[in-house]
């Protein structure tokens, strides 16, 4: 189903079945009213979350990506989320060269607890991403390739 | 594949903000979904019944439903499909509640954001597969760390339950803080008469093996089949031949070795029986105090004892326990109060802690149950307890409140009159803390009847005069500053995680938290289990606990192990990595990643390959990362099932 | 090696306290701490100012920051404990933002605030250490009894002073006993004098200080070592008041550290100003060399 | 014929009767081109030859030989290859035997081609450190340092970081001033937008041959890489620029912390792609936040295959 235009963006986000998703239910929970673009992927782990699904959901159009899990140390497997911070940092300047703005992709640590910081989160990074607008997309850009004669550059 | 798709209102919770018709109707539109309708509550009797006529009617062979959690309420849907025959994988539930009505207001955006939910939970179920839990061998044998008042109960139940218990102890003797107490509140009856008994009970049941002055060294393996090891510590006396009869305790010239069973008051011998009611009553040597050990002469003890137990050329020494289920009681430690250097720091003899002054209570004490000033042995008349010592204080990062404080102290001051008719005991507290039975009367008691003074505020600072201290602080509620002359102070120091718990959970493979008090498996629902199957919790190892908390949890993780070895396999959770062989290469990145050394290399027709040990995989998905030919799976969260709900929300 | 300081004296040592200042000076010149006067600095607004309004106390303060910050210099020191106070307050408030400008605006010039402060006495330890001082002592103190008096703000607040141990600090009676005092276990070491509240609530100095006279004096301390003006002042200008408030017959005299300092490193007397004491230090000079008699029984 | 080659065949014919095969390079059919030759005999050890011109990464078939005793003629850049494939396991270090070689920089034809205007060329020369070129037109004479291989820049050492055997003769460096603008360079200097559309024309023109994949070294999933495979199932077969750019974010996650920025990728594309760039944009963060480069030392780990409790480079966002 298509984004409702004007009214939202498309932002994915990819949670950590132990402290992020019950941090998300705690919010809701705790009725904390938040912006609806996201759409939660329940994963067991950080350490799970493959950059390249990250690449998959930009490349196939999203807006932007929020990754979070447990705090560092909190893991429910102990080590998930210490490879995830190394894999997601390197995948931030993948995405840079890429030439998708690596501010439309963020990740964080929320427990099962912290509903609030969870809509914290939510609010800030969705508002992030609507000041960014709606990201370059394929077809779309042909013509800025032209203009930047990036096609003879190299 | 045959998809039904159940849009629950949960009354007005998600109806009142999503229309659940229009996601139904949605639902219908997408790929393999030959059945969708909006349900009130799906969870319900009726609820479920329609799910299960609805599979039987359209023949369904998966099964989305839209409504709270799948925190809440996803097993109760497994098991739903079960009863009407599917495999309950082929299950996927859209959080539309949570993550949607209760956090938007707006209907239409609602609507539609329910719906992709639940386009995303039919494009995963597309890729869904039947899953099967394995079965394996459990070794019905439990092992409690810790022997205080919490490990005894949990052992002695295991025990009485059948279950072979392994009891390992840090110390040389079980009992823990409670065996170093004089009384228990609000009874007032004597701490070693009730618990003594249940000591020699450990000691003499058939079923409990006992390892005390023993800590675990590590421990390998998976709920049902641990492999321990525990390291014996050097006695330097042979256990079996030791009769305990104390000789040798006469006899030491080395007379000046710490007394930690009567918490530094006095001292004791090197070689030492810490109390007469110990279990196992055995000597040990402390190596540190022992001459023979230290100098190389001396071994009075060796040369008289009457049947030649002392062995100084003894070592540590390493064993190995297989048991199915471990019960952690490692109980807690005092908080180190010369950290308030306004009490003094440690410089005053006479500021004792209120576990040292159990100690000058306690008849079998270094003082007989004469309460003493360390300093001159004066008896004293004035005596200042202080309160929240390392409690309630983020200054010394102990933000919490050891719970049990208030009551020990109102203990302490009813019995200091008791010993002391003409005494008169000041009490500087920050609140009574005294919920729990009979509890809130005792406190009371220990004003109106026996006239402690209770003064509603904290210390500024103690200052030692001629033969006495000053005790300066705040009275709150008269607003005013006051002075207290003091024979002896007793701070009552709160209760912190027990030295070496942080170690030890990692050993365990469970979580602790900031403080290092040991993570419960829910802090409402699983207060005696962790998250690592197998494992469970029982005493102040878990958070501050007075004694009758602290023996219902030992009962509870008892019963937990009980009902977890009532059967004689464990189905393993089948939402574990697996090996495609034809796509592994051997390189055996997935084997050094894994957090729980659950893969193994192995040889297939003369080819190194990866092999999942199902029961040990816990199914994080760090391997699955891992290989870049994908050739490693997490079943039920593979490549294509995630990558299914990404194109799905990405369709570009 | 000698090392610049910005030196603050603060008011009183231009009045009641000049012994101090001229003994600091005294110590600090002998040591090879060298100070330069912050050329026309103004009072720092203790201890009234930050009682009224924080913005003006700071104000106060920073211009005498601003004046050092344009001298090539490690850092300012200060004898007096309260001007210390203000001092570092003011330079940590100063770390905020919005309060940093609103400062600059009012003393119309820019405020780094980022020099290191110190009091003297901090500066004395750290920099000499209390053995190094040792080898420099002409004149033992041997047979003196002195009681440390730090005064309630000398490591007070502990976050922001960073001196010492705040509930039982040993700088002075490491330095004393360096000198060749002998230095009695003293618990009112850092208990209020009463000072701020001299002139509105006597009464309450009579009794504050009476203690630490009198405690000290149970002790048998023949002098009582400060490192506060404000102290000094109380317990020494008035001890007779408080003897005749409390019935006591306290002839205690209250030295200033550098003063006792200046004496062991054999300095001038016109560098000790001895003569400014109230309470006459005769006797307890007298004690200085004397063979040492028993301790009275505490 | 150098004195370094004649040493170089010494050398390996003293070995060879204990190898089944040693891996050099040979002339291809023209000046201009080079092959890689698997010398089993004493024979084929005259074709032995090498050069700027010799530029493969021999490396690369090693994966393929385990098992078995292999000599290779190796240069500095191609050591950290081996390492990075003992360091994982994927050789043995006791079944190859490494002939160092210092090397003289190697030529990237296609910036010979550039410089002299695309003129067809019939051959191609190298001196001490120029290129004498001729062409249908005529003959020029370009500077060798204009012409290398971009990992020729940043070349850490012309010699072997591990060897068995290393030929004595050292020839002297060509790196003279700075290096021209690299890829990377270019790609810094644009606007993420451009970059994006750079990359869609870029893979525009990619005909999804594969060659990079089958030329690096590091791609070890042999014929299980996901590029083709349903299950999983990371790309579909369209060809679109989408799937395309996919294919390359795979391969340089894929070799993440692992890349020796050897340069096979880009070299064997036949589009001329600067597909090493994005690898070599990884490696600038890794070595920046893990302090940590590929084929270095035998004994670390890939920083990804490990990790910190505390990461001193990584600092916690939010959100805003």
């Amino acid at each position: 189903m298509p984004v409702l235009e004007g009214k939202e963006l498309r932002i994915v986000g990819f949670l950590c079945n132990w402290c992020s998703y019950g941090g998300a239910d705690t919010a809701g929970v705790g009725r904390f009213a938040q912006p609806t673009d996201l759409r939660v992927i329940k994963l067991p782990c950080t350490g799970r979350v493959n950059p390249l699904f990250v690449v998959r959901a930009f490349l196939n159009g999203a807006d932007g990506v929020l990754v979070s899990g447990c705090h560092p140390g909190d893991c429910h497997y102990t080590a998930g989320n210490f490879y995830a911070r190394r894999r997601l940092e390197v995948l931030r300047e993948l995405l840079d060269v890429m030439g998708i703005q690596p501010e439309r992709f963020h990740y964080t640590w929320v427990s099962a607890s912290e509903g609030q910081k969870w809509k914290q989160v939510v609010s800030d990074f969705t508002a992030r991403i609507h000041e960014l607008g709606p990201a370059t997309s394929f077809s779309s850009c042909a013509a800025v390739a032209v203009e930047t004669g990036m096609k003879t550059a190299i | 594949m045959n998809i039904g798709v159940f849009v629950c209102h949960c009354g007005s919770n998600i109806a009142g903000t999503v229309d659940t018709e229009k996601v139904a109707e949605a639902a219908r539109s997408f790929p393999d979904v030959a059945f969708a309708t909006d349900t009130m509550y799906a969870c319900s009797e009726p609820g479920q019944a329609g799910i299960i006529d609805a599979i039987k009617d359209y023949g369904l062979d998966g099964i989305v439903v839209a409504s709270c959690t799948p925190r809440m309420h996803e097993a109760t849907f497994r098991k739903t499909l079960e009863r009407a025959g599917l495999n309950k994988y082929l299950f996927e539930m859209a959080n539309i509640r949570e993550h949607v009505s209760w956090i938007g207001k707006d209907k239409e955006l609602n609507t539609n954001k329910a719906a992709e939910l639940v386009q995303m939970a039919v494009a995963k179920l597309r890729n869904n597969t039947e899953l099967h839990a394995g079965e394996f061998e459990i070794n019905k044998r439990v092992m409690v760390i810790g022997g205080g008042v919490a490990g005894i109960q949990a052992a002695l139940d295991c025990a009485d339950g059948g279950l072979q218990v392994i009891l390992v102890e840090r110390e040389s003797t079980i009992g823990g803080k409670m065996a170093k107490l004089d009384k228990t509140f609000p009874t007032v009856d004597c701490s070693s008469c009730i618990l003594g008994p249940r000591m020699v009970d450990v000691a003499q049941h058939p079923n409990i093996t006992l390892y005390a002055m023993s800590e675990v060294e590590s421990v390998n393996g998976f709920v049902g089949n641990f492999d321990v090891s525990i390291r014996k510590k050097a006695t330097y006396v042979d256990w079996e031949a030791c009769t305990g009869c104390g000789q040798c305790m006469e006899k030491c010239p080395s007379k000046k070795a710490e007394d930690r069973f009567n918490e530094g008051v006095g001292t004791t011998t090197a070689i030492n029986i810490p109390f007469p009611q110990a279990i196992p009553k055995k000597a040990v040597i402390n190596a540190n105090a022992c001459i023979m050990l230290s100098k190389g002469k001396c071994g009075a003890c060796a040369k008289l004892c009457p049947t030649q137990a002392i062995r100084f050329e003894q070592q540590d020494e390493i064993v190995q326990e297989q048991v199915g289920a471990i019960i952690a009681a490692t109980g807690y430690d005092l908080f180190d109060h010369t950290l308030y250097g306004e009490y003094g720091g440690g410089r005053y003899p006479d500021v004792i802690t209120s576990i040292q002054y159990e100690r000058l209570l306690s008849a079998s004490g270094p003082t007989g149950g004469h309460i003493k000033r360390p300093s001159d042995g004066r008896e004293p008349k004035n005596i200042v307890f202080i309160q929240c010592v390392g409690s309630r204080d983020p200054s010394v990062n102990r933000p919490y409140c050891s719970g049990f404080c208030c009551m020990y102290t109102a203990k302490q001051a009813i019995l200091t009159k008791d010993h002391i008719p003409d005494s008169q005991s000041h009490v500087f507290y920050m609140d009574i803390r005294s919920p729990g039975k009979l509890y809130d009367e005792f406190t009371r008691r220990a004003m109106e009847e026996y006239g402690a003074r209770y003064i509603r505020g904290r210390v500024s600072t103690i200052q030692p005069r001629d033969g006495y201290y000053v005790v300066k602080g705040a009275d709150t509620i008269m607003g005013s500053q006051v002075e207290v002359k003091a024979d002896l102070v007793v701070l009552a120091v709160g209760a912190e995680a027990s030295k070496g718990a942080g170690a030890l959970a990692e050993k365990l493979r469970i979580s602790y938290d900031g403080y290092g008090f040991f993570m419960e498996g829910h802090p409402k629902l699983k207060p005696v289990e962790t998250n690592t199957a197998g494992v469970y919790l029982a005493g102040s190892c878990q958070g501050p606990k007075d004694i009758p908390a602290s023996v219902a949890q030992g009962s509870a993780a008892a019963s937990k192990v009980q009902a977890l070895f009532s059967k004689d396999k464990l189905a393993s959770d089948p939402q574990v990595s697996s090996v495609a062989i034809q796509r592994c290469v051997g390189c055996a990145k997935c084997e050094s990643t894994c957090p729980f050394g659950a893969i193994e290399m192995t040889e297939f027709r003369g080819m190194p390959k990866a092999s999942v040990v199902e029961t040990v995989c816990q199914g994080c998905g760090v391997c699955a990362v891992t290989c870049p030919q994908g050739a490693i799976q997490l079943q039920h969260f593979t490549d294509n099932q995630i990558l299914a709900e990404v194109n799905a929300l990405c369709p570009y | 090696m000698t090392r610049q300081y910005a030196y603050y004296p603060g008011c009183s040592a231009m009045g009641s306290s000049i012994e101090y200042d001229i003994s600091t000076r005294a110590l600090c010149k002998s040591l090879g701490v060298e100070l330069v006067d912050i050329p026309d600095w103004n009072c720092c607004g203790s201890t009234p100012a930050h009682a009224s309004d924080h913005l003006l106390s700071a104000s106060l303060v920073a211009r005498n920051l601003a004046i050092a910050e344009s001298m090539d210099v490690e850092g300012i020191i200060t004898p007096c404990p309260s001007c210390l106070k203000n001092l570092k307050t003011t330079s940590l408030r100063m770390q905020r933002k919005g309060f940093h400008e609103k400062v600059e605006h009012i003393v119309e010039r820019p405020v780094r605030a980022d020099l290191p402060i110190r009091s003297v006495l901090q500066t004395v330890i750290e920099h000499c250490s209390p053995e190094a001082i040792a080898e420099h002592v002409s004149k033992p103190l041997k047979g003196l009894k002195v009681v440390p008096y730090y005064g309630c703000i000398m490591n007070r607040p502990p976050d922001v002073m960073t001196f010492d141990d705040p509930e039982n600090p040993t700088s002075l009676d490491r330095l004393m006993q360096a000198l060749g005092a002998e230095v009695l276990p003293f618990p009112h070491k850092v208990d209020c004098c009463g000072a701020s509240l001299g002139l509105v609530r006597r009464e309450l100095v009579t009794r504050l200080s009476g203690r630490i006279l009198d405690t000290a004096a149970s002790l048998g301390a023949d002098a009582i070592v400060t490192a506060c003006p404000m102290c000094q002042m109380n317990l020494d200008l008035r001890q007779n008041q408080i003897n005749r408030a409390n019935g006591t017959q306290h002839r205690m005299p209250i030295f200033y550290y550098t003063q006792l300092a200046g004496l062991a490193l054999g300095q001038h007397e016109s560098c000790l100003r001895m003569d400014k004491l109230c309470v006459s230090p005769a006797r307890a000079l007298q004690q200085v060399g004397a063979p040492a008699q028993e301790e009275p029984a505490r | 014929m150098s004195q370094h080659t004649l040493e170089l065949r010494k050398l390996i014919a003293e070995a060879l009767p204990g190898l089944d095969v040693v891996l050099a390079w040979t002339s291809g059919f023209s000046p201009m081109t080079s092959t890689p030759l698997f010398i089993a005999t004493d024979e084929d050890l005259d074709r032995l030859d090498f050069g700027p011109m010799h530029v493969q990464n021999l490396a690369a078939y090693l994966p393929s030989l385990k098992g078995r005793k292999v000599g290779i003629v190796t240069r500095g850049c191609d050591s950290r290859t081996i390492i990075e494939l003992l360091q994982e396991n994927l050789i043995n270090r006791d079944e190859i035997t490494i002939f160092g070689i210092s090397c003289t920089g190697a030529i990237n034809i296609r910036k010979v081609r550039e410089a002299v205007g695309g003129e067809k060329l019939r051959s191609v020369e190298t001196g001490k450190d120029i290129v004498s070129v001729t062409t249908d037109e005529g003959t020029h004479t370009v500077p060798l340092h204009n012409v290398l291989m971009d990992k020729c820049y940043s070349c850490q050492s012309q010699t072997p970081l591990i060897h068995d055997h290393m030929v004595t003769e050292r020839t002297g460096c060509h790196l003279t001033g700075e290096a021209p603008e690299s890829s990377l360079d270019r790609l810094d200097a644009m606007e993420p937008a451009a970059r994006f559309a750079f990359w869609e024309e870029s893979m525009d023109r990619c005909i999804r041959c594969y060659a990079c994949r089958n030329a690096c070294p590091l791609c070890v999933c042999k014929d299980s890489c996901v590029a083709q495979s349903r299950d999983p199932h990371w790309l579909d077969q369209s060809d679109t620029p989408r799937e395309k750019l996919m294919f390359q974010a795979i391969h340089a996650l894929h070799t993440a912390g692992r890349c020796t920025e050897c340069g096979e990728c880009e070299r064997a594309c036949p589009m001329g792609i600067p597909v090493l760039a994005m690898k070599q944009a990884l490696n600038r963060r890794i070595k920046h936040l893990f302090d940590y480069q590929a084929g270095m030392d035998e004994e670390s780990t890939p920083p990804l295959f490990m990790f910190r409790q505390q990461e001193e480079h990584i600092k916690e966002r939010d959100a805003r």
